[in-house]
């Protein structure tokens, strides 16, 4: 195998870097700068039942060394991102992984079995930690027994592999994590965005018209490595970290974490070229360090 | 659109708390239209910062910007010397629509830090023949640039809320001075589009519009707009920041 | 009442701003760079039952607009900080809070008992929520019941009112603060700092030696900012805010969230001026949005 | 101690990804005795960087710092230019103990960037008549920085890891060479450290020590380091930098 691949439940991947959900909407406006085909892989933005418009704006802000965002789910529905987006995608040949939400527990199965139409995806990422919708979403993701229900039966529908992503606004990351292993997850997502709010002094009002929205980038790394670090010690499912990462150094710690590759997003704002520059960095990195790939950095950060 | 480093030829102040910076770009200065913007990352800020296109030299290969110090990366960018390089990605959004037949007479109405493209357009359409003419709003005499340019393009009003300049007053008090037009762009603070559009319901115009964003290129859902027809939204960033005056709810 | 004062149980303060604890020792330190009369109080350093000498180190490293900490409640003890330390702050004619931690509930009982024979404090902060010491501290910070029988115990032992420090690494913020208020709290301090992790590439290991510590700073304030305005919702206890607070206008922020004073922790290490700049710069602050006094600007950010 | 604005004089190369950086002032070129540090704020950081003494001028009213490239941090203070103001806190810690009979002998042994409080410690002994002799050890050539300025003191001996230049091997290979000396001061990698105290355990000798730092003035516990004798500790930063070779548990 060679340096950089990394063979995870239906992922073959190249190379350990894909976009995140949401920060990459479905792969067009990027591939104005650059062939996706380099991508390990990518994940789309979150898809439900039927099209959704999302919530008010301002849906975004900056915050030190992070931003919050409450997009809400905004996507043209499961039918059409099928039809015309997994399409485009996949000239690239790499792994397309769809990101999976809804309200309900139904609709979490429904998108699930849409999915099942194409052939052309290679797994699922199962997104029970939104925090930035108003029914649903986030109590999945908080709820251990009702993290494990919705897996068991987005497993049950689904031909592919499922990827359940955490949140990190829980007591206890671990025990989220054992209870969708339990319900059959394939392998972990980890983190999603910590609810945050950010207060405009001229308007008095929060920002985000949400109110709370989440909170991404290099701010949040800590909570990440901590929380990978834990869920590796105590499950042996493999983790797709992601949580403020920019460099192919981040991609290390993550790695040495416990993670088995990793998707990057807010970084895609800053530079929309982020993800080849760390693809072409991670080579180098991975031998100034000492290691002879990515498989053999993976957890190797445990004391 | 690329993502390049561009080099600052110049960044000085050119009105209170405004400055106009140039800078050196081969690719925006040879294939930008006017309502495009740059996405300007600034070190240490988490989000680039979106500016519109003042103005392009394609001789010089320069693209100038306009912008008020309104918070702490503009602050930043006040504070960059000739010769810094910055990253930027360019030119972004759909712009203007140019395909205006010459015998055209048109009113730009600007206010603020919303002239910059209204300059930018002013300046392509006046080249081709078309008749200017411009409505600016400023707070105060001190804001005020750009009026001997606009001068050059047609007869141009100036109006400031102080009544320290020109009428004092809004852009809206004084269209009824310039009864002659067939098409309007307007772009400035939202409050002022909303006037604007209301007040020329029946004529053809367009507006040119603002929201926060993350990505800038359409990729990220920040900066939607919901449409006036059917349950649908355009992205700013990516299908603006130029719309027609009735597409999209203010 | 002038623009800047405010009056809390226990607490008669001219003006909101206070060290936080921790972050200031008992004070004698940065009483070298300015008279510590200026500021509005001061929150002392955890204070255990006996002598603690804490961590091994590193017990500190940097991150994106933060910091992780795993001091490990080091501190000369209860009795020493009544016989030497409140007599050294004394003399600033300051309210001093004592923060009180331990272990065990027998451990938080004999420390508040211990702090009945000065006359010299005004008020207890019960930190619950220290993630970094491996027995108890952090399990009475994210267990409801847990907290509230802590509460309960430390406000009969004591004479002095109780503010009961809330920590972010929890599900649901609210039902913590529900807890310990239900259980005769006298008010909140929130928040105390999200566990972390840093991994040094060069040694494979992470680099704080208590393997996790706590992130505070700048990169945190979202999170602080959010659990306050949730928390000052649903519960009518006053709330001194803290977590990445550098500025004036940080200060208004929290006071709109619905603080009703503010602590100051990370900040002092880039700058021992920090406290008394932002009492310095509030009035303008306050007036420039609009707030003829401090009391006017809490909770006014609530939608 | 205090904390103010210092301006850069000048931020130069001394050898490989090391620099010297001179600041003016008033305040620590008056105060600052050998051992003591520089806790330097660097803009977008959150904690400041400790950084020792190198030496002052009382004329100038100038300090100076001697640093390697190891970090961002330290990445970013190299590329500050002349004229730039920087927020340094200083003079921290102890320092050495100064009150040396001038008939008195001493050794310096310093390792890499653990050289510079050395170097105005041995300035400040050989300025009072001490005689002073120095054991400096280096990774390679390329990295040796103030060797003629420490010939000027006394007796120097350089040694390199790679044999590059002077002996290859450790200080600890060379103590031998100087037989006669009544004190020791050591500074570098804390291996090279344990490895001195341990070989000169019978003489009377004095440590400098790193740590990581939050205040760097004795208020967070963040660098303590525990006493050899009793259940204590100190705190690098308030007690130290500098501690006898047997106060402190290495
Ligand atoms: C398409 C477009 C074109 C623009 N053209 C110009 C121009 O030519 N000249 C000019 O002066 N300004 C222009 N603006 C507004 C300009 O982007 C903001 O003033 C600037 O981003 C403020 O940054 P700050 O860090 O100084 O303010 P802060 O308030 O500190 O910024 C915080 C965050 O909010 C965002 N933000 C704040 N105000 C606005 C705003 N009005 N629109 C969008 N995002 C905002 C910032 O980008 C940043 O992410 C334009 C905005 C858009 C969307
Ligand atoms: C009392 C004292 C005196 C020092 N004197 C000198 C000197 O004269 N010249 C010199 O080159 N270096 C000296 N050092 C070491 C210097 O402080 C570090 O090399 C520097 O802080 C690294 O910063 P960075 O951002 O480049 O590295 P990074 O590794 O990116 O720094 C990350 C964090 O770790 C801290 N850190 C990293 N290495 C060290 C270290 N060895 N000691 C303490 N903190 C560290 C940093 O301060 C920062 O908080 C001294 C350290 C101390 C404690
Ligand atoms: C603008 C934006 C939109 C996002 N949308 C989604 C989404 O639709 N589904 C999802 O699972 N995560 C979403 N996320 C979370 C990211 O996928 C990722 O987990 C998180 O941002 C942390 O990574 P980062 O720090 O690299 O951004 C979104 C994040 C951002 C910033
Ligand atoms: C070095 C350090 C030590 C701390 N020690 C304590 C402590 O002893 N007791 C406590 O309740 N909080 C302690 N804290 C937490 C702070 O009081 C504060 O809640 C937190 O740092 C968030 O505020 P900040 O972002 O302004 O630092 C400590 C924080 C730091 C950085
Ligand atoms: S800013 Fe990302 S879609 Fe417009
Ligand atoms: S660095 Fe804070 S006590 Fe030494």
């Amino acid at each position: 195998m060679s340096q950089l691949a990394i063979d995870l439940p239906g992922l073959s991947l190249k190379n350990p870097i894909m976009p995140a959900s949401g920060c990459f909407a479905f792969g067009r406006q990027y591939s104005q700068f650059y062939d996706l085909s380099k991508l390990g892989a990518v994940i789309m933005k979150a898809a439900t039942g039927e099209e959704r418009l999302g919530n008010p704006t301002p849906r975004v802000t900056e915050t030190a060394s992070g931003m919050l965002n409450a997009i809400g789910l905004q996507n043209p529905g499961v039918e059409k991102i099928v039809e015309t987006e997994v399409p485009f995608l996949k000239q690239f040949n790499i792994p397309i992984i769809a990101n999976v939400a809804g309200s309900t527990v139904e609709e979490y199965e429904k998108v699930a079995a849409t999915f099942n139409k194409t052939d052309d995806i290679a797994a699922l990422e199962l997104n029970i930690s939104c925090p930035n919708v108003k029914e649903g979403g986030v109590q999945f993701g908080i709820d251990p027994k009702m993290a494990a229900e919705v897996t068991k039966v987005v497993k049950a529908a689904s031909k592919y592999p499922v990827y359940v992503k955490l949140s990190p606004n829980v007591t206890n990351i671990v025990e989220m994590a054992e209870a969708v292993a339990a319900a059959g997850a394939d392998g972990l997502t980890m983190i999603n965005t910590l609810t945050g709010m950010q207060l405009n002094l001229t308007t008095k009002r929060p920002v985000i018209a949400n109110l709370t929205g989440g909170l991404s980038g290099p701010a949040i790394k800590p909570v990440a490595i901590r929380m990978i670090y834990e869920v590796s010690q105590h499950v042996s499912l493999p983790i797709i970290g992601m949580g403020g990462i920019q460099t192919a150094e981040d991609v290390l710690e993550f790695l040495l974490a416990g993670a088995s590759a990793v998707a990057v997003g807010t970084a895609n704002f800053q530079d929309p070229y982020v993800c080849p520059k760390i693809i072409y960095d991670l080579p180098n990195v991975l031998e100034k360090y000492g290691f002879s790939s990515v498989e053999e950095a993976i957890g190797k950060g445990h004391a | 659109m690329q993502d390049d480093q561009m080099t600052i030829v110049s960044n000085e102040s050119v009105a209170r708390n405004t400055y106009e910076m140039v800078l050196q770009s081969e690719h925006v200065s040879q294939t930008a239209i006017p309502g495009q913007f740059l996405h300007i990352a600034i070190p240490n800020f988490t989000l680039r910062r979106p500016l519109s296109i003042a103005t392009i030299n394609r001789e010089k290969e320069t693209v100038t910007i306009v912008y008020k110090v309104v918070g702490a990366g503009t602050k930043q960018l006040s504070t960059f010397r000739e010769g810094v390089a910055l990253n930027v990605m360019g030119p972004n959004g759909n712009g203007f629509d140019l395909e205006i037949n010459e015998k055209t007479t048109v009113l730009l109405i600007g206010g603020g830090v919303g002239i910059p493209p209204l300059h930018f357009l002013g300046k392509q359409l006046s080249e081709k023949g078309v008749t200017v003419k411009s409505i600016l709003g400023f707070q105060s005499q001190e804001d005020i640039f750009y009026e001997n340019s606009f001068k050059t393009f047609g007869k141009t009003l100036i109006v400031t809320d102080d009544g320290s300049y020109g009428k004092k007053g809004l852009v809206t008090d004084v269209i009824s001075e310039i009864n002659d037009f067939d098409t309007y762009y307007t772009c400035g603070p939202l409050p002022m589009i909303q006037a604007v559009t209301k007040q020329l319901a029946h004529k053809e115009g367009y507006i040119s519009l603002e929201e926060r964003m993350g990505c800038g290129i359409g990729a990220c859902y920040a900066c939607v707009i919901p449409t006036t027809i059917g349950v649908d939204y355009r992205k700013i960033c990516e299908d603006g920041p130029v719309f027609a005056a009735q597409e999209v709810k203010l």
